[in-house]
């Protein structure tokens, strides 16, 4: 199958695949170059090549499991997908999240999103040489990694957000962990500031490279760090204020020319206000009784206990519900029997309890929405992460869209690259920081 | 005498290191192997096109300025015995080449496009 | 109060194109005859809406409704700091409107999506072409009636041990 | 001096030889990448075990690293850079995805990169810990040590 760009290419131009399997790439992009020399004549960006089927996958699957495919979309920043699905449902359900679930929902995508521009930052650096940048960046991204793993379970792929809440509450000591995390993730920036903000090298390769005016940007549907570094101010978290980012204050930076290096700047800036976010969060985030995890009755004893009379001794849970405990759960779930699960010890010892879990996970049950569309946003790491659903009021959306910030960013590429060396096509690409899973979906 | 044993050695091991890999290495051929790789992506064009002249004038250029610094090590073994004349046989040596450099350097060979 | 001003306006301006205008869960709907779509969004562009942005376009798939398939269009004005949802619904026969291109940059790859993925073909676009799948893709995988696991490979799998 | 004794001792020699001089090829495609990125520095260093030279060319690398999904348009491209690379060659399918299809099953992917080449080592894990895919590592070197090598020096048809 002939490509468009062989169709249009001159006979003596050299044409050249940027492919899939490219370091610079991240992995599933193809950049077709019609090159003259190292002088880029027209390229065709092909994408698809990590194209799951995950729209296809959401019209066969009930509300609650696609919560794990929400962590896969943009894998960089997987609590921030989580808080964009999990709050579209709630819009539809109108469900009243808890305080502290709030906070520590805000608090756990801050912390995403700096792992986000870490990473995003550490594969631009690399890519531009600067390799000292990718070490230090992804030792950074290690303490974050360690916090929320401790909280929710799992390094990335947490699907700790559900719907009306959180899974578990915070480990009693989280203040320790976190603020050591802001801590070594402040002293990375600062070398990074150091090694790479006047760097010949890295100023040569960046600056005035990758030039967006913001009317382009308009056109282009640009949201995020990359319409912000061209001096357009739109931040979902401002614009439409969800959760408590109302409640704190903090600060939108924004770039000048909307170069790759102010692209750079936007996300360090950002992850600095990110820092002041998780410090204010620490520090606002309502009290809830301490977790102790009750030694007394094993279940099974429990539920036979419970058949003669309601058993007076805490139940004992097994590990991994830590954190789910009875008198913890009103704080981090909403409690609307309807869409939430009951709390293990209700569930064991409870008739109520036993019903209400068992027909949330049976077939037809379970989460079911009105019948009707919602569309809600929050912001990503990239940009504006939007979830369209179209519900028929049964278990499963009839019909799941995403608004992928990275589609938009990538849509432009062709434009930047054209006239250029085939060397500025990497720090373009690495400042778009462009995650396929969201992309080709 | 130990001159000799020293590139004797040194010569073998680069003989015995090189010929292991064409005798240990198996050799089993397939059809994609012997063409080029190109990301692993279907080839845009079936022949490779001639290269602009640019990239053979920064090689050529590149080669010319290395083989000049290489003269500079054996002179720097017996720049002690040389003593006076030793530094003006240099100075002229490099002057000539700084002069072809000046020369390349105002033709523009240097600019890339 | 204010919400409804911006849609009682678009209705007093293309009184036979607008079908019916509504706000569920607070957001504001517009469904219109598909011809209308050009005009109504250059009207919606200009000065005192200003919706600029074209945050996303999608399409979905009703096979039981004699017009298939309902095209959903977000756009966003930074001045007003709002959104509008545009609705279209278009039959399976002549499932084609015109591109959005000339006004929006972005209109280009999310067109292409749509019509990868729905087989909705847009008049105006320059290359219409598959976006995701490969080019030689029997069949639309986002339209109900594609099962979801039909596979079409393109090398031959060898059967795994 | 039994002839099959020196084969048998040359034989050790070649697999400690191969197995702790390891190039590996990271195809990587979507969000086990993350891991490898943490495997791959400081905190999870997989230089340790000898694998740490990244090569981005099949040219010279002996181990493909398949990270991430593999949809049904990438599976060609895995083909034609499996078959590039250099004997002695080996796999490690890294991830649910790589190793089954994962989480996707559906018209998209190819529902396990043994389909598509022959792997050696299948690390499990939606996306799996550093510390699994350093397990997967090591078990791939015993793997290699205790391989029946094959050395002969004329050309044979794969």
């Amino acid at each position: 199958m002939t490509a468009r760009i062989q169709k249009q290419a001159n006979p003596e131009s050299l044409l050249l695949n940027m492919g899939p399997s490219h370091p610079a790439m991240h992995g599933a992009v193809r950049i077709m170059l019609e090159l003259d020399g190292e002088r880029i004549l027209n390229s065709e960006v092909e994408v698809g090549y990590l194209h799951r089927g995950f729209e296809k996958t959401c019209e066969n699957r009930t509300y609650f499991n696609l919560l794990i495919y929400t962590d896969r979309l943009n894998y960089v920043s997987p609590l921030i997908n989580n808080v964009g699905y999990v709050m579209t449902i709630e819009k539809m359900l109108s469900l009243q999240v808890p305080e502290r679930a709030q906070y520590i929902r805000v608090l756990m995508s801050e912390l995403s999103r700096i792992s986000d521009h870490l990473t995003c930052l550490a594969a631009m650096a690399m890519e531009c040489a600067a390799f000292t940048v990718f070490l230090y960046n992804i030792k950074a991204r290690e303490f974050i990694w360690d916090v929320i793993e401790a909280t929710t379970g799992a390094r990335m792929t947490t699907s700790y957000i559900r719907i009306g809440g959180v899974r578990a509450d915070l480990r009693p000591d989280y203040p320790e962990s976190v603020q050591k995390a802001v801590l070594e993730t402040r002293k990375v920036l600062k070398d990074v500031h150091g090694l790479l903000d006047k760097n010949k090298i890295f100023l040569s390769r960046t600056r005035d490279i990758g030039l967006m005016t913001p009317e382009d940007a308009i056109a282009y549907g640009w949201t995020g760090p990359c319409l912000r570094s061209t001096g357009i101010c739109y931040d979902v978290r401002k614009a439409h204020p969800y959760l408590v980012y109302d409640r704190l204050n903090f600060d939108i930076p924004l770039g000048e020319r909307g170069d790759n290096y102010d692209r750079y700047m936007v996300r360090m800036e950002e992850m600095e206000q990110s820092l002041r976010i998780v410090e204010q969060c620490l520090a606002r985030i309502p009290k809830s009784p301490g977790r102790v995890m009750a030694d007394g009755l094993e279940p099974a004893e429990a539920i036979r206990a419970s058949r003669l009379k309601k058993p007076g001794q805490a139940i004992r849970l097994s590990p991994n519900l830590e954190g789910a405990e009875k008198d913890v759960y009103k704080n981090i779930m909403a409690d609307d029997p309807r869409f939430i699960i009951p709390p293990k010890e209700e569930a064991y010892t409870s008739i109520e309890g036993l019903i209400s879990h068992f027909k949330f996970f049976m077939k037809g049950h379970g989460i079911r929405p009105p019948k009707g569309e919602v569309y809600f946003s929050v912001e990503g790491g990239n940009g504006e992460v939007g979830y369209y659903i179209v519900s028929d009021g049964s278990d499963k959306p009839y019909r799941l869209h995403l608004r992928a910030p990275c589609l938009h960013l990538l849509a432009s590429l062709e434009d930047l690259i054209k006239g250029r060396l085939v060397a500025d096509i990497i720090p373009t690409f690495g400042s778009m920081n462009i995650i396929l899973g969201e992309l080709d979906r | 005498m130990e001159l000799f044993f020293v590139f004797l050695i040194f010569g073998l091991l680069g003989v015995v290191l090189l010929s292991m890999n064409a005798l240990l290495g198996p050799k089993r051929s397939n059809p994609n192997k012997d063409k080029p790789f190109e990301c692993g992506s279907p080839y845009l064009q079936s022949e490779m096109k001639p290269f602009p002249i640019k990239f053979y004038l920064v090689a050529f250029l590149f080669l010319l300025f290395d083989v000049e610094v290489v003269f500079f090590f054996p002179w720097a073994l017996i720049f002690k015995e040389m003593k006076g004349p030793a530094l003006v046989i240099m100075l002229a040596y490099g002057g000539v080449l700084a002069a072809g450099f000046i020369y390349a350097w105002k033709k523009g060979a240097f600019e890339w496009d | 109060m204010e919400k409804k001003k911006i849609l009682d306006e678009i209705e007093q301006a293309f009184p036979e194109k607008v079908l019916e205008t509504s706000a569920p869960f607070g957001e504001e709907t517009v469904e219109l005859r598909p011809g209308a779509l050009l005009k109504v969004v250059e009207f919606l562009r200009k000065k005192p809406y200003e919706f600029t942005m074209l945050l996303d376009l999608t399409c979905v798939d009703f096979p039981e409704r004699d017009e298939r398939f309902e095209m959903v269009y977000h756009i966003y004005s930074l001045a007003l700091n709002r959104r509008l949802r545009i609705k279209l619904s278009l039959p399976e026969d002549k499932a084609s409107l015109d591109s959005l291109t000339p006004l929006w940059k972005n209109a280009n790859w999310l067109e292409r999506e749509a019509f990868d993925m729905f087989g909705v073909r847009f008049e105006g676009h320059p290359d219409l072409r598959r976006l995701f799948m490969n080019e030689d893709f029997k069949g639309h995988p986002l339209r109900k009636e594609y099962p979801l696991r039909k596979r079409q490979p393109l090398i031959p799998l060898r059967k795994s041990p | 001096m039994p002839e099959n004794f020196i084969a048998t001792k040359f034989n050790h020699i070649l697999g400690w030889a191969r197995k702790y001089s390891l190039f590996h090829y990271p195809y990587i495609t979507a969000c086990c990448g993350m891991e490898y990125m943490s495997t791959a520095c400081a905190h999870f260093d997989i230089d340790r075990f000898g694998a740490g030279w990244t090569r981005f060319s099949p040219r010279q690398s002996d181990l493909l690293l398949v990270v991430g999904t593999i949809s049904q348009k990438q599976a060609p491209i895995l083909k034609i850079v499996y078959d590039q690379m250099t004997e002695p060659k080996w796999v490690m399918a890294i991830g649910a995805c790589a190793v089954s299809g994962g989480i996707y099953d559906n018209y998209a992917v190819v529902q396990g990169v043994d389909q598509v080449i022959p792997v050696d080592i299948y690390v499990p894990g939606c996306p799996p810990r550093p510390e699994i895919i350093l397990d997967g590592l090591l078990k791939l070197q015993d793997k290699i040590q205790k391989q029946k090598h094959d050395w002969r020096w004329k050309k044979r048809k794969s």
